[in-house]
């Protein structure tokens, strides 16, 4: 503990963290005051702020000390002083590369899809939703976290409601509420744990480090108050069975909502259960790492059941991102180097590959105005760039190595297979129903002749090329040389296991010490 | 003087449980409005009573302020009710239900 | 129990004297509790404020018994000399001295459960009432209402010391009762108009 | 050495080369760029073998790392090649029949409207093949395993616009997947078993590890290597895979993909060696999937799944050899395998081309006449197959059964009745497409009306497409006519060495070379010979009489008359039914659970959210009807709260 | 009779000699202002016959309104620099809290004037009578936040309470006004005889009606049994509980919120509700504060209560006026989270939650005054559908209400929900504090569905005719106003919340005892 407190290094220079969180929020204020009328400068303005806001993140990856395990470029001021609350922001090897993520997604989602509606609010939200994102994951404050994973449903719920398809009322207020409900078992433990911290004299902070160096709980409460952030994380995850919002969301949400929901805003969840989980409640997370190994394991399982039997291609993609979820949680809940660096790695794995499956579908939808996967065929036929691009994409979604998608599945099943070896077993499954459904809905959508309303429609546009190339780019990359991300995320994750074995009776198996490793 | 002030205010908990009751089951608003008066009546004996249980003046002042309430009430009560019924004459209580829900 | 005896008077007369209270006391008892029940069950308004009236002679006999002389004066003089009389010219100026059909009620089990709710208050608040002994408070906190001292004098002290601030401020209330009757009794301005 | 490098690099280059200009070469350029970039990739081996052969006896493995690739916890894994003897026998006849294969693709799939696309597929594939087999790690090795099977899904459902060969590719992935989670489940076990996955580490540890660990890690490896070469209970992907191009048919399901599993376990020989019950289970599996699909083999008409069968059959033999501990035979087969089934495949491509997509054999017949050169090479490569003396898969073959009767009397038993059988149906098959009658002749095509509908672009990869005698709709009416010469090439070289291929390792005196190549790889593969000399002869002589006598049976039986519905029972055609059995459990029980599942998450998971947003608004909507609107009912509501105060009182009183 | 008591005037000359308390008049200086502007305004108005400039009255009001502000600011720095005293014979203290409520009480006055104005006129109202009104039920409310006595309370509640019900009636042509009224006023009047009678018991029990002699007596006196002054204090909650509309004495609200001008029930949402926790909080955590133990689980039962009911009544509405008026029972169910934790940090937290909840609930009934355009009649969910597509910045104002309302971060509605959930917890009352928040959940919705109904176009071609047919909304000054300052002040202290939460915090914790 005296080494990530070491390990803090307070930048004086430049906010760089805080110029991250803010800056899309300044430009959405910014657009607010641009007319309405002018589209045009809206959108370049729109563009030119999230790429900034990229440029910063990019900016934070390069200068990020890649041995330290500790949190980096900290700011802290304070901000209620009565609940010793201060906006404090950090990043650590977990968080880089979310960050890194989210500034890369959001100028792809706002250059890719088109919106013909009030261009001016959409990408005012987009912009505040960036911010919010950033804030989430970079926020080493409990309540700053919060205030921003809260923050993220107002313009998720209004991009969802405003610009998505025909259900898009149900489904924004479904996504919000469930939403809700969940940070509202999180919010009262949040306040439990600070205040049942403040035992023996120690004064009230939200402070995520002091209170995780505090463990000052007793083994039971911290047991309910884990499970209360559970709750909230888990809906945000989704981890089943509080998934259902999900499908719902993505499929009614505009292309670019779906691409961040999936990329960013399901991240929140578990890297809440990374950050908070396991580094807050050491113990208590690995009393009840069985009981969210489980669901993982059902999520992934049943996900991926589901999603076979799905006729509209984005709830498919949808379900599959339930299915992935699991993985991460699993890997999460594995208390292994391995797993635990798979499920950071598959995090931002999963916002690549299933953003760029969500933007394909938008691209397909453009085109043919409709998700229903038995009215498109022959696809590949009609527009062969865009389905190859697809069947990459689709590949590193099943798992494919070479492709990023593999990377971080084998960490994580390797590394759960270390300490729970039957649920990597079951998880392992998984893998094989993905390579179903995916390839399923592969040859269904791009196989067989192209029916009439299928047989004219434009293949990719060089804008659209653009926009996935990027993607596809970094897909292949993680998926050849995941090591330079790797190891970044690495020192952070042996930080929090050995924080973990701190604070608790676990120990992290040396794997080979034991010879005989199958029970006879 | 012997008596016992809990009879008193044994009576006055009747009165006001009567009072209550009537307002609760009489539908002319001038008589439910009569009922407030009653149980008004029964706070002022309770006062009184305490009053003079606990040898107090305190409690008879107390009964000066409600005496003067229920005049301040009972002027803008009536005219409420007056600007109500000039529009629909003999309205009762159970007449008045646009609002609900 | 703290039960307010007049140390001043000796025993006899005092029995003497309650047997004459406990008479005074069962017959206003009677006539208040009459009014009451009249004014709630009879049909016509009229009868209800009449009724009214008699209660309030009743509690203002009941005053006088516990030694609240000037109170019982501006009980008979302001309930029912003002206010019933209000009363009753209301109901003569809208002419709603109809009868009031009080066989059933129209809502369906409000009147059986506003009884049973007033029987059920009653009993509880004379069992409330009986096993914390009435009044257990501090002795004449705002001065003694009996002993030395005529009851106006002593209530007009407590009123301009202690309740001063109370006392000022019931000019307010009259205030807003004037303005209020006057607003409410004004006619609307476009009344014939279209809503 | 260095040249190791470029094995790889090279397919990957055209690879790459071809994503990016292969639309601007269009046809035929590119697919000579593949050709090309898998050619010399031959010679990176070539040299790379040469300089192996330099080596001292004992040092003939050598690592060649790239970059790290994942370094988490106890967890390094490198990306590095291991040229080993084995590694580079099969690079070479990968390259090498890759090539030829490539070379025969130029022609075959000239015209198609995706002309470049296929031979990104080759080249990828290519790569992945040889990433698979160079791998010093099973990651590595499950790159190219994985690879490989992405590459036989794009291949197979090449012509995705027919519904079947989509269905065909897909069906081989997820079988290919089922296998594959034996192999990562077996990659775990072996992390924590040895604490490395690199396959010299593991070796060394062998013995530190416990003996039910090493099972465990053994059979999950074998079921991987059961899906990827098609073994019992997961062949069932191959006859169906039957479905894309021929050169694909030829390279990926006959002489390299499917030989992968056998690669892995001979890779894992030293694993093997440690448990010999699960060696005996592999050597079971091996040769009942021999005889089970040869008895298939023997009763289907389409001529490419007939010889699809039969690469599962001999894919039997490989796993029976490595079953007996014969791990050379099993390479040896690999590779005689490789050229005979090659030649076969190509050489029927070449009759589906002469007659312009006609695939049943019983539409065919006499085209010798027409089409000398494939029906020449054909004829080789039947008696190859067949285990004709002395021809190369006689060599092999009767090497393995050697080893089987060393292991087990009966596996040499059914192995030598599967080897008649083999005999036999492919007697029957070269009988009913070279001779007799010329059936394609005859005007009714009533049974196959889909396949003359079929809207398919099939390969015009002919001189006579100008005149326009093949675009007319695939007239049978067309005269049979040979393959040009990119086609013919390589069948005359696949069938030279055919003929040739068993002096690798042929079993007289000093002259095993495979056998002492290979013993480079390690102990293992060193097989004792345990049987007499005389013993061996014998089993040679005999299943050679066996041998003979089904071919002379079938030939004559087929040649004259092409209808014997009591030698073509129906569960034989239905391949014992194993498929629908599976379409039923998988895909009708399959779909069912997951349809039950959609359903729960709607009705019950989902169902409880919408139905406690459903009771919040009941109890809304009947609370509401609290608020009645009379004033009464309100006052009611008041006295009814103080009453409960007063209650309260009572109750906190101790009442 | 008579001669009874001209024998007792004979015999005074045995008292001792009358001594007048002292009027500290600086202790009440903002009530005064009120009422004095009130009289003034009358006189003014009933001598001056020509028609003074539009928006004279409501001027003069904000003014007087502002004056007072700056009076209750002026005893907050007071208390602040030289602490809390009672005054005029202990019956009204000057301390944080009640300068804290003066403060709040004195913006509902001037916002609520603002906003009145061009409402009054819209519906031809226009008229001293209001604003006298306004300011003396204003005045009323002070007297609550500052009574240290419950006969000072009943009558701050009866002057308050009195002029509501006539405020109520104000609209004379519309029905559901004087309907409201009635009800108001039957209900208000039983409840109050309620309240008359619990202050009644409690004499009785401790023999004082004086706060601080009460809660010297339960200091230092144990009742062994005091059933009496249970049942006292439960009147008290019956009548306190009417006024802030605490389940089950919440039934007047939604009918009289609704029936109310908009304006006035802005006002009522505000002030009335405010004036009722002052008194209930000091009641309970001062007076009553040793019976913590008797009230907290009834005050928990009944915000409980407050929370389930609010929240899910405002989910059935249509008609908006009636689902704020829900909403409004569902935030007195927070502010009462805070009293149950019965922690100096709840009743900070109450304080938050009513600062907060005032300016958005004045900003949300502006924009409903606005948008019931002339008739007052426009208040169903329909007539807001697209509304952002015609008045982009009303509906953005309301959404920032809305959204605040729902507790969104960022917003002072966030931190008032997090305030009072932190005292629960504090308290570890977890369970209060997790049905609190799933309260906001339940609310969340029927926000999010106006703000849906506001965001989206009308789909129907005849209810576009309508909305066409209809003259463009204006925005009145006053209302731009208080839009602006209510807008800015959820946002800003949403972020800065630094401010604010001293200010509650300090108010409470300068609550005199």
């Amino acid at each position: 503990m005296i080494a990530a407190a070491a390990a803090e290094a307070h930048n004086a220079g430049f906010p760089l963290l805080s110029a991250m969180v803010l800056l899309p929020i300044v430009v959405a204020a910014v657009i607010a005051l641009i007319p309405r009328n002018r589209t045009d400068i809206i959108k370049v303005v729109g563009l030119l702020g999230s790429v900034a806001t990229g440029i910063l993140t990019i900016v934070a990856l390069v200068d990020f000390d890649t041995h330290a395990a500790g949190f980096q470029f900290v700011t802290q001021h304070v901000w209620i002083k009565e609940f010793g609350v201060s906006w404090k922001l950090g990043l650590d090897g977990i968080s880089l590369f979310l960050v890194v993520l989210t500034g890369v997604l959001f100028p792809i989602a706002l250059a890719g899809p088109k919106v013909k509606r009030d261009v001016k609010s959409y990408i005012a939200w987009m912009l505040v939703l960036e911010g919010a994102c950033l804030g989430s994951f970079l926020a080493l404050d409990l309540l700053v976290f919060f205030l921003f994973f809260e923050l993220t449903l107002v313009p998720m719920y209004f991009i969802i409601a405003g610009w998505g398809y025909e259900n898009r009322v149900y489904a924004s207020l479904k996504f919000f509420l469930y939403t809700l409900f969940g940070s509202a078992f999180m919010l009262v433990g949040l306040v439990a744990l600070v205040f049942l911290s403040t035992k023996g004299g120690n004064p009230l902070t939200f402070d995520l480090v002091t209170l995780a160096d505090r463990q000052a709980l007793a083994a039971d409460t911290a047991r309910w108050i884990f499970l209360a952030f559970a709750i909230g994380f888990a809906v945000k995850v989704p981890l089943f069975p509080v998934h259902t919002w999900l499908p719902d969301a993505h499929t009614e949400a505009p292309t670019a909502g779906s691409v961040i929901l999936a990329g960013v805003l399901l991240k929140l969840g578990t890297y809440g259960l990374v950050r908070f989980g396991l580094y807050l409640f050491p113990k208590a997370s690995v009393d009840l790492a069985p009981l969210l190994l489980t669901l993982a394991v059902i999520g992934i399982t049943y996900g991926a059941l589901v999603a076979t039997v799905q006729r509209d291609l984005k709830r498919l993609v949808a379900y599959s991102s339930v299915a992935h979820l699991g993985f991460i949680v699993l890997g999460t809940f594995a208390f292994t180097s391995q797993g635990l660096s798979g499920g950071i790695l598959q995090m931002v794995n999963h916002g690549l590959s299933t953003g760029a499956l969500f933007l394909l579908v938008g691209m397909i939808y453009e085109r043919r105005h409709t998700r229903q996967i038995a009215e498109l065929n022959g696809l590949q036929k009609t527009m062969p760039v865009l389905a190859a691009v697809f069947m990459v994409v689709m590949l590193s979604s099943v798992g494919l190595p070479g492709l990023n998608g593999f990377v971080g599945e084998f960490l994580i099943l390797l590394g759960t297979f270390v300490t729970h070896r039957w649920w990597a077993v079951v998880a392992s499954t998984g893998v094989i129903l993905a390579a179903v459904y995916l390839l399923w809905a592969y040859q269904r959508v791009f196989h067989g002749e192209p029916s009439e309303e299928n047989r004219n429609l434009p293949d990719m546009t060089w804008r659209e090329r653009g926009v996935m190339l990027p993607l596809v780019g970094l897909i292949v990359f993680l998926g050849v040389y995941p090591k330079p991300v790797l190891d970044r995320i690495n020192p952070a994750v042996e930080h929090l296991i050995q924080h973990v074995q701190d604070h608790s009776d676990y120990r992290q198996p040396g794997v080979s010490a034991k010879h005989e490793v199958v029970d006879e | 003087m012997s008596l016992g002030g809990e009879w008193y205010l044994a009576l006055a908990a009747a009165l006001f449980t009567i009072g209550a009751v009537g307002l609760l089951i009489r539908r002319n608003v001038l008589v439910m409005f009569m009922c407030v008066e009653l149980m008004l009546n029964a706070v002022n004996l309770t006062f009184v009573t305490f009053s003079r249980m606990l040898d107090d003046i305190g409690g008879q002042s107390l009964v000066f302020f409600v005496l003067v309430v229920a005049a301040a009430e009972v002027v803008v009560g009536l005219g409420i009710i007056v600007s109500i019924f000039r529009r629909r004459a003999a309205a009762t209580a159970d007449d008045l239900h646009i609002l609900k829900g | 129990m703290v039960l307010a005896m007049a140390p001043s008077l000796p025993g006899l007369l005092a029995a003497a004297t309650s047997k004459v209270d406990l008479l005074v006391f069962v017959a206003s008892a009677v006539i208040v509790l009459a009014g009451a029940i009249g004014v709630i069950v009879a049909r016509n308004p009229v009868h209800s404020a009449l009724m009214l009236v008699m209660t309030l002679f009743g509690i203002a006999v009941l005053f006088v018994a516990q030694e609240a002389h000037f109170l019982a004066a501006v009980q008979v003089i302001v309930y029912a000399g003002a206010i019933v009389v209000l009363f009753l010219f209301v109901i003569m100026l809208l002419g709603v001295d109809r009868q009031e059909a009080v066989d059933q009620d129209p809502l369906q089990g409000q009147r059986p459960t506003a009884i049973a709710l007033g029987i059920i208050a009653f009993a509880q608040l004379i069992i409330l009432g009986g096993t914390a002994n009435w009044a257990t408070g501090n002795l004449s906190t705002a001065g003694q209402a009996g002993g030395v001292g005529s009851n106006v004098e002593k209530l007009a002290r407590s009123i301009f010391t202690r309740y001063l601030l109370p006392f000022e401020i019931t000019s307010a209330l009259l205030v807003i009762a004037v303005i209020g009757a006057v607003v409410l009794a004004r006619k609307a301005p476009a009344e014939e108009g279209p809503v | 050495m260095n040249a190791a490098y470029l094995i790889p690099a090279l397919p990957l280059l055209g690879f790459l080369g071809l994503v990016v200009f292969g639309k601007c070469l269009g046809d035929p350029l590119s697919g000579w760029l593949a050709t090309a970039a898998i050619g010399s990739s031959f010679v990176a081996s070539v040299v790379t073998f040469a300089s192996l052969v330099g080596h001292d006896e004992h040092h003939r493995s050598v690592t060649k790392s790239i970059f790290t690739w994942l370094d988490v916890g106890g967890l390094h894994v490198k990306a590095s090649l291991l040229v080993d003897p084995l590694s580079m026998t099969m690079c070479l006849f990968v390259t090498g029949v890759g090539t030829l294969i490539h070379l025969y693709a130029i022609g075959y799939m000239h015209g198609d409207s995706r002309y470049p696309r296929f031979f990104v597929y080759l080249n990828l594939f290519a790569f992945s093949m040889l990433m698979l087999v160079l791998g010093d790690n099973l990651l590595v090795t499950f790159l190219g395993w994985e690879g490989v099977g992405a590459c036989s899904y794009l291949l197979i459902s090449f012509w995705f616009e027919r519904e079947t060969a989509a269905s065909a590719g897909k069906k081989a992935f997820v079988t290919n997947r089922v296998g594959d989670f034996g192999f990562l489940i077996a990659t775990f076990l072996a992390f924590l078993a040895f604490g490395s996955i690199t396959y010299n580490d593991m070796f060394d540890k062998l013995h530190g590890a416990g003996h039910t660990t090493l099972v465990a890690i053994a059979l999950l490896l074998f079921l991987g290597a059961c899906g990827k070469s098609a073994q019992l209970p997961l062949y069932v992907w191959l006859p169906d895979a039957m479905e894309g191009p021929t050169p694909v048919s030829a390279l990926i399901h006959a002489a390299t993909m499917v030989t992968a599993g056998v690669y892995l376990m001979a890779r894992m020989s030293p694993l093997l060696h440690e448990v010999p019950t699960v060696a005996t289970v592999i050597a079971w599996v091996g040769v009942l999937t021999a005889l089970f699909a040869a008895t298939i083999a023997c009763a289907q008409d389409d001529i490419k799944k007939v010889l699809a069968y039969s690469t599962i059959s001999q894919l039997g033999y490989m796993f029976l050899a490595v079953g007996s501990g014969a791990y050379v035979a099993a390479i040896f087969h690999m590779v005689t395998h490789a050229f005979f089934k090659a030649l076969l495949f190509l050489g029927a491509g070449s009759v589906i081309h002469g007659l312009h997509e006609e695939q049943d054999m019983k539409r065919m017949g006499a085209l010798r006449k027409w089409m000398p050169v494939t029906s020449a090479t054909f004829i080789i490569g039947w008696l190859a197959i067949a285990g004709v003396p002395p021809f190369a898969g006689f060599w092999s073959k009767d090497e393995i059964l050697v080893a089987a009767y060393g292991k087990g009397k009966a596996l040499w038993l059914l192995g030598a009745l599967t080897a008649g059988l083999t005999a036999y149906y492919m007697a029957r098959q070269v009988a009913l497409v070279f001779f007799g009658k010329e059936r394609w002749r005859e005007a009714d095509h009533a049974g196959t009306p889909d396949k003359a509908e079929l809207t398919e672009p099939e390969p015009v990869a002919d001189d006579h497409a100008a005149d326009g005698h093949a675009a007319d709709g695939h007239g049978h009416s067309a005269e049979p006519h040979e393959a040009p010469w990119t086609m013919t090439a390589p069948l005359v070289v696949l069938a030279v060495l055919a003929v040739l291929g068993g002096v690798i390792n042929l079993p007289f005196g000093r002259s095993y070379l495979l056998e002492h190549w290979l013993g480079g790889v390690g102990e293992t593969f060193h097989h004792a010979a345990t049987l007499a000399s005389s013993t061996k002869v014998a089993l040679g002589a005999a299943v050679t009489a066996v041998v003979l006598i089904a071919t002379a049976v079938g030939f004559r039986l087929w040649s004259t008359r092409p209808e014997h519905p009591e030698l073509e029972p129906v569960v034989l055609k239905r391949a014992w039914g194993v498929d629908a059995l599976y379409s039923f459990i998988f895909g009708t029980g399959g779909g069912l659970v997951a349809a039950e599942a959609a359903a729960v998450d709607k009705a019950v998971i989902d169902g409880a959210v919408n139905g406690t947003g459903s009771a919040v608004r009941l109890g809304g909507t009947n609370l509401r009807k609290l608020q009645t609107g009379y004033v009464r009912n309100y006052a009611l509501g008041i006295g009814v709260g103080a009453v409960l105060l007063f209650g309260y009182a009572i109750v906190r009183m101790g009442l | 009779m008579i001669a009874a008591l001209l024998s007792q005037v004979a015999q005074n000359d045995q008292l001792p000699p009358l001594r007048v308390p002292q009027v500290e008049y600086k202790a009440m200086v903002p009530e005064l202002v009120l009422m004095g502007a009130a009289l003034l305004l009358l006189l003014i108005a009933s001598l001056n016959r020509r028609r003074p400039p539009v928006g004279s009255y409501a001027t003069f009001t904000a003014v007087a309104g502002v004056v007072a502000g700056v009076a209750s600011w002026q005893q907050w720095r007071d208390v602040a620099d030289h602490g809390a005293y009672r005054a005029v014979a202990n019956a009204i203290v000057v301390d944080g809290f009640s300068a804290f409520f003066l403060l709040l009480i004195s913006v509902t006055v001037v916002l609520g004037a603002l906003v009145s104005d061009s409402y009054l006129r819209r519906e031809e109202l226009d008229g001293p009578e209001f604003y006298v009104l306004l300011m003396l039920t204003a005045a009323g409310g002070m007297f609550m936040g500052a009574a240290n006595d419950l006969i000072v309370v009943f009558l701050g509640l009866e002057i308050l309470s009195i002029a509501l019900y006539v405020l109520t009636a104000f609209h004379r042509r519309r029905l559901e006004s004087q309907e409201a009224a009635m009800k108001y006023f039957l209900l208000g009047a039983f409840s109050s005889a309620l309240f008359l009678y619990g202050i009644a018991l409690v004499y009785g029990a401790t023999g004082s009606t004086n706060l601080v002699e009460i809660g010297a007596y339960l200091a230092q006196n144990v009742i062994v049994s005091n059933g009496l002054l249970l049942a006292g204090m439960g009147l008290l909650l019956v009548g306190l509980g009417f006024k802030v509309g605490a389940v089950p004495f919440h039934m007047w609200t939604p009918d009289v919120y609704q029936g109310a001008p908009t304006p006035v029930t802005g006002f009522m949402a505000a002030a009335s509700k405010a004036a009722g926790f002052a008194a209930l909080l000091r009641v309970f955590f001062t007076t009553f504060g040793l019976m913590r133990l008797d009230w907290q689980p009834v005050i928990w039962a009944v915000a409980v209560l407050t929370l389930v009911v609010g929240s899910t009544l405002a989910l059935v509405q249509s008609d908006i006026k009636r689902m704020l008026a829900y909403s409004s029972i569902s935030h007195a169910g927070y502010v009462l989270i805070g009293l149950q934790a019965g922690t100096s940090r709840g009743v900070a937290g109450s304080l938050y939650y009513l600062l907060a909840y005032t300016f958005m609930v004045l900003g949300s009934f502006a924009i409903v005054t606005l948008v019931g355009r002339r008739g007052d009649a426009l208040h169903d969910l329909d007539n807001y559908r697209g509304l952002a597509s015609r008045r982009p910045g009303l509906a953005l104002a309301f959404t920032v209400f809305l959204m605040a309302q729902a507790g969104i971060p960022f917003t002072t509605g966030f931190l008032a929900k997090f305030y009072v959930i932190t005292a629960a917890v504090q308290a570890h009352s977890y369970a209060i504090a997790l049905i609190g928040m799933l309260a906001a959940v339940v609310a969340a919705f029927f926000y999010l569905r106006v703000i849906v109904v506001m965001y989206t176009p009308t789909g129907d071609a005849d209810d576009d005719a309508e909305v066409a047919a209809l003259p463009r909304l204006r925005l009145p000054f006053g209302t731009g106003v208080v839009l602006a300052v209510t807008t800015a002040f959820t946002i800003a202290f949403g972020i800065v919340p630094q401010p604010m939460i001293d200010f509650a915090t300090e108010a409470s914790r300068r609550l005199l005892f």
